[in-house]
């Protein structure tokens, strides 16, 4: 509270200029592992500042360099260049590799977030491990997104800024291919007709909500 | 799925193709669920997904199940529905539609199946090109020295006029308070009110309302009332208890009222 | 010895144009979790580069920046400009309500000054701790004044410009005196517990106990 009013009152003061805000912030994204959103980026800047703006330029400046500045999510990042990854070898950690299982599950999630587990057997055909979960949970790769608005209200998973951190991914619309899955009705929650044997029966009543939700996950 | 991958299986008479069928049932075990495996079919046909005959799919699905009991396997429950369920299907697709019979036709049932054969695909293969992407820690890196952000916690204290004058007339009235000596304006005391009901009760011959016994200029002003109210009515309960008056109340916050005991 | 080896045999392949040599000693001092040192700089490169002058390029770069090259013993390494340290630093701004002691004690020095240390503990009738009068200064709401000229010659204490425009007052005699505090209902008659005679004559006993009585009824 006391720092919205702090805000209001201080940026009748100036700003520093441009080109000190775009050190700012590039020293605040040096220092840190993790993205820094523009809003906390905001919040350890002087007042009046628009680290914004400072970042079109800063990402600029880095374009084509050693080290590049990059979106993810709502949030900003510096990450060594891609093509430079063979001088890493030392740097390289060792992941997890991650079952079968787990990447489906995984890429489920991602290009029908937010999704149910039920929603995940039924593409899958099987049904989904609590163990498989629990990894991309524990990796921080899926987090629980909204419950559905359907009985039973179950949860729903959608996938995390590390996530897209860790694929390079800027938001999840930029996942490869998804455009031409959308296309070509592949992510459309499609009723069985009739009988089929379904491990997510009874949840077909989501289909709309899943349609939203994707709706307001995908676009602007 | 590309075209590549179908080209490799030959005609289903061909002993490679023979010797799959057999590697699948071996590596039962290795499929994920019946939808699984019958991708892993639908490959043996030499087409898109799209087309996909789905009788042909179903009958081959059977003939695995059907060798599989043979090589006396043990298949998950799963699979037998999808069985059964394929069954159906077959009968569906093979049969004249009965227009008496409700409930999707054989084709739409198919067309079902299909289409979820192609959306596992789909994720199968987008599964792989994200995999295949770019990784943080293994092609791209974070900073490796980072600095930590150190938290200072800045307090700030505050005060009102309010809390000043408050604390000032604390302090103050504590001061008035150690020689005994008290602003009586807005009070009226015990022996005050002890003194006026003493004069008073003489007339108190029915039951009278207490309140009735506040002296003037202590009725409106609500500090002074509140004085002489909380004066009178402790004079009260101690002229009760020498014995002088009566008090009564009728109920919980109804009007206390006094008479004169004779 | 190999490495000695090697690199004078591969130097006779060409090496990369400085310009990429300079982007890899980038990627290197940012993805490294230790400072790097020319000679390991010189083993990942690819053979024949040569890191000493492309760290020359780069720490040109760099300068001004909001991160700079850096040599650490006699290794380098990317560091926060020394200028922007206090962004590194997130401060989280508590409000906190001032003691009473410490409202007590400005009370009395805006109402007294300019008063003495011995003053304030004779009008609150508890000594005054050192921490209380030094939050007061440190908050710059009371300063020093004048000394007394009498024995021992004491500091004695007034409030300060900073105290009048939080309180919004033109001046300390406008705060309100004891009549309108009292008038204004602002003044508590019950004397703070404890600070009231515990054993006195029948009467007055009686009497204070009825006035505390009397609080605790009609109050609010």
């Amino acid at each position: 509270m006391s720092e919205e009013i702090d805000h209001k009152e201080e940026s009748l003061f100036e700003a520093p200029p441009m080109a000190e805000q775009e050190r700012m912030v590039e020293a605040i994204l040096f220092a840190t592992a993790e993205p820094v959103t523009v809003r906390e980026l905001e919040s350890r800047m002087p007042h009046g500042s628009d680290p914004a703006e400072a970042l079109v330029y800063l990402r600029k400046r880095y374009n084509g360099r050693g080290v590049n500045v990059v979106k993810v999510g709502d949030a900003w990042a510096i990450r060594t260049a891609p093509d430079l990854g063979f001088l890493m070898r030392r740097e390289t950690v060792e992941t997890r590799k991650l079952s079968r299982a787990a990447v489906e599950t995984l890429a489920i999630i991602a290009y029908h977030q937010p999704v149910t587990r039920a929603e995940i057997e039924e593409i899958r055909g099987v049904s989904v491990s609590r163990g498989t979960v629990d990894q991309l949970l524990e990796m921080e790769w899926i987090r629980f997104g909204r419950r559905r608005m359907t009985p039973g209200r179950p949860v729903t998973f959608v996938v995390t800024q590390e996530f897209l951190d860790h694929f390079g991914l800027e938001n999840a619309r930029d996942l490869p291919g998804l455009k031409e899955l959308r296309a070509a009705g592949l992510l459309e929650n499609r009723p069985p007709p009739g009988t089929m044997p379904q491990l997510g029966e009874g949840d077909t009543d989501a289909e709309e909500e899943t349609q939203e939700g994707q709706n307001e996950l995908f676009e602007d | 799925m590309s075209e590549d991958d179908f080209d490799q299986i030959g005609p289903m008479e061909s002993v490679a193709e023979r010797m799959a069928a057999e590697a699948l049932i071996v590596d039962v075990d290795g499929f994920e669920g019946p939808l699984d495996l019958l991708l892993t079919l639908g490959r043996t046909q030499k087409v898109d997904l799209r087309t996909i005959s789905v009788l042909e799919l179903a009958q081959q699905y059977l003939a695995f199940v059907e060798r599989a009991k043979q090589l006396r396997l043990e298949l998950a429950a799963d699979y037998l529905v999808m069985a059964a369920w394929l069954a159906f299907l077959k009968s569906r697709l093979l049969l004249p539609p009965d227009p008496t019979e409700e409930g999707p036709s054989g084709e739409e049932l198919a067309a079902h199946l299909a289409f979820q054969l192609e959306r596992l695909q789909s994720m199968r293969d987008v599964a792989a090109k994200l995999m295949a992407r770019d990784q943080l820690g293994r092609e791209f890196f974070s900073r490796g020295i980072p600095e930590d952000v150190t938290q200072v916690r800045k307090i700030t204290y505050t005060a009102t006029l309010l809390d000043l004058m408050q604390g000032y007339a604390r302090i103050r009235t504590k001061d008035e308070f150690r020689p005994y000596v008290m602003d009586r304006d807005a009070i009226f005391t015990l022996e005050n009110a002890l003194e006026r009901m003493r004069g008073l009760i003489g007339f108190a011959g029915t039951w009278t309302d207490i309140s009735t016994y506040l002296p003037d200029g202590f009725t409106t002003d609500p500090a002074r009332r509140r004085s002489a109210t909380a004066s009178t009515f402790a004079a009260s309960l101690e002229l009760a208890k020498e014995g002088k008056v009566e008090l009564r109340q009728s109920e919980l916050y109804a009007p206390i009222e006094l008479r004169r005991k004779d």
